[in-house]
């Protein structure tokens, strides 16, 4: 069956490591803070200005002037520090980020990425996806492998405008693990009771699928 | 003391010189730290062709938003425009310019202008349609793209306390883009929620020096929540 | 929290990893921020052939200097080298290279290198000595020369307080150099004197987030004075 | 009669204006501090990154994390802020330091200046003067007007290595006040008694020499 999206969440956060400074995106990489192990600690980095992001407030203690990137009323934890969008994004341009979590809407098997803009449909803005995508060495996408029609998300070539090009080796859809190298989507890791032939079915891109391919256990 | 003294008493003092064409720097991200007496105070003055700086455009009928209404923009130059159905109208209708700007680009352009460094390279938006028509250059074996720095007619920014010699501290994470916004405008004026004697703020917390800052106004402030999330207990 | 607490015991730890080679990246200014103990340590440590960027080469027999008696500097980048007969002896003798970058452009190719920005341009050094072989270029009529960022293998930085985090506060004007050689080394370093619980610095006061920092050491400090200069009463 | 070191500081003080920031290099400039007129205050500037310098310390004061950038022990005006030298040379660089005052060896009609090396015989170092000559609008060289052997230090071409180029308008030495202007010195003042022969004698540059060229007062 495919994950849900808490079990996506509870599968990137598998790849956290004691004292990682992570950046999750808005949406399902956000829930990933909720899934932390309880044997590690990690540091949230908020693109807005914040090092050590911590839960939301309390209904009396919410602050308007303490929000995250995703302008959602939040506190700082414990160690925290604040600054400016420049010294945030030397953090994040600069790689010192040891991982990066968001969305994307296409992904392709050169490690392109397509996340910000869908041609005459929509055109929110970037914000600091291209910046996120582009500074980190450790990058996690977490999107469905196929759109609600059937249409893969995993393809060739992306078809719409990149977000970076080049920076994605790790994706983890509904359906799959899969790491991106050598021009090629690597099958690491199966959703529980989903086929092989189901991902091949919804990966347009090059698929390379191991021997055996474990499915994910929670 | 009177030549740092940079208090002025109105707000129309401390726009005083704003023209029709000009460039306006904004801090604020979203809402949080936006400069919102200042940003009603160029809607009333009625200034048309506008460029601003912002790495948002407020919402409907708050922040920036509000200079939508009378078609006061000409051009935005922001990383994130969503959440407001007017700006998408006047886009869709051609009636605005829109330069998408990476959040990071953006910080550190106005950080650029302030700073004396008329352009820098970064690797953010090569390969995307941030980096068409831009240099590409290679350092160390990876591909940069050249980008220019900002400087704007008006910075108008958001701060917490300032002294009257504009020296000036952000509260939390109001600070986002305002004290870059802050280093790069001809006319830099900083509205603020306290102002204090020189000598009240310790030298080493001081986040914007006053030497950037020409004009200090008290204001009141809404401060309206976009997304108040909150947890039980 | 074991994952973040960066506090090391011995200066031996502090600088582990060292190698013949290094670039090693230095905050202070003149004699003052200095990161002295892990200059000894450095000296002590017997490395050779290393490449140190810092602002000044400390004097004879204290600070840099000292890594000068047993020639185990090949390159200093630096803006200003007076103050060092040492220095000057190796310098003329052809022993030591040297690079002298203007003190604005050292600071900001730190900053830069920190920031993942490659190479920026500056006016600083155009039609100098310093602008010899580097690329010239326009921008608004006005000539600026090309500079590449530094970054190095490890920093040394000088603190007055950190948490164990590796949120690091300067005191006075010990800042200097010191919070953008943080950002640049692929191992940060910060000896400071007094280290403290998490939480107990200000958020809004940190200079150097803990991000930028994988080692903290309480040291003791001289702090010797280049230039006591007093008035009287 | 020659303008003695305190008198070129003076002078130099008259270009103050209320509000003003201003760097002061090392030597004669650091004495313009001791001369700002009473009615008027200004906020000093020193590169390694202390906005608002105080005067020298008492003895019982001195304090090795307070220095300016001459390296010596000064304190922290009321009003001051200190910050790191890549925020201290943004200012200095993006041209927000209203006034310059330093040292040279030489200028030449193009407003050149070299003011840090000798070759073979002083190489210390540029410090922050390649920045503060390219940062700031409204320099003001100080300089004897020729040297001890009579050779002038105001030029047509500069013969020592540049610390700028072309960013010299006014030049004040123990002789006269110039500005320079379309590839001359425009002679504006002279020292008490110093005749324009000795001024032209002593200039090798061009030199432009008005009908009237008032004498200093003190």
């Amino acid at each position: 069956m495919a994950l849900s999206r808490e079990q996506i969440a509870i599968r990137v956060a598998r790849e956290l490591q004691d004292g990682f400074y992570v950046n999750l995106g808005i949406g399902i990489p956000t829930l990933v803070a909720n899934y932390v192990p309880d044997n590690i600690e990690v540091m949230l980095q908020s693109e807005n200005g914040l090092l050590g992001m911590g839960p939301f407030p309390t209904d009396d203690a919410v602050d308007a002037d303490m929000i995250n990137a995703g302008k959602q009323t939040v506190t700082a934890a414990t160690g925290a520090s604040i600054f400016s969008s420049a010294e945030s994004f030397a953090m994040i341009r600069g790689g010192h980020v040891d991982l990066t979590v968001l969305g994307a809407f296409e992904v392709d098997v050169l490690g392109n990425i397509a996340s910000w803009m869908i041609p005459n449909k929509l055109i929110k803005g970037m914000g600091g996806a291209m910046d996120l995508v582009a500074g980190a060495d450790n990058i996690i996408v977490t999107m469905t492998h196929a759109s609600k029609h059937g249409d893969s998300k995993l393809l060739n070539k992306c078809s719409l405008p990149l977000t970076g090009a080049g920076c994605i080796k790790k994706v983890l859809t509904d359906l799959a693990f899969l790491e991106i190298a050598n021009g090629a989507f690597i099958l690491k890791e199966r959703a529980p009771g989903v086929s092989i032939e189901e991902i091949m079915d919804k990966t347009e891109g090059k698929l390379i699928v191991p021997d055996f391919v474990p499915e994910i256990e929670f | 003391m009177s030549g740092f003294n940079k208090v002025v008493d109105s707000y129309e003092e401390a726009m005083a010189g704003l023209e029709d064409g000009m460039t306006i720097l904004a801090g604020g991200f979203g809402l949080c730290g936006i400069p919102e007496n200042l940003i009603n105070q160029v809607k009333s003055s009625g200034v048309k062709d506008l460029t601003i700086v912002s790495n948002n455009c407020g919402i409907d009928g708050f922040g920036l938003g509000v200079l939508l209404e009378d078609r006061q923009i000409k051009k935005m130059v922001s990383s994130y425009v969503g959440e407001n159905a007017l700006f998408e109208q006047q886009l869709l209708a051609g009636e605005l310019e829109v330069e998408l700007t990476p959040q990071g680009t953006l910080a550190e352009k106005m950080r650029a202008g302030g700073a004396g460094i008329p352009a820098f390279y970064t690797a953010t938006g090569f390969g995307t349609p941030v980096g068409e028509g831009k240099e590409v250059r290679e350092f160390s074996g990876r591909s940069y793209i050249l980008e220019e720095s900002i400087t704007g007619d008006f910075a108008i920014v958001k701060g917490w306390k300032a002294d009257k010699f504009g020296n000036v501290i952000y509260r939390h994470t109001a600070q986002n883009f305002n004290p870059l916004a802050a280093t790069a405008g001809k006319i830099t004026v900083v509205e603020v929620e306290e102002i204090v004697e020189p000598g009240e703020l310790d030298p080493a917390h001081i986040h914007t020096p006053g030497i950037y800052v020409n004009r200090i106004i008290k204001g009141n402030f809404e401060k309206r929540i976009e997304q108040r999330t909150v947890r039980s207990n």
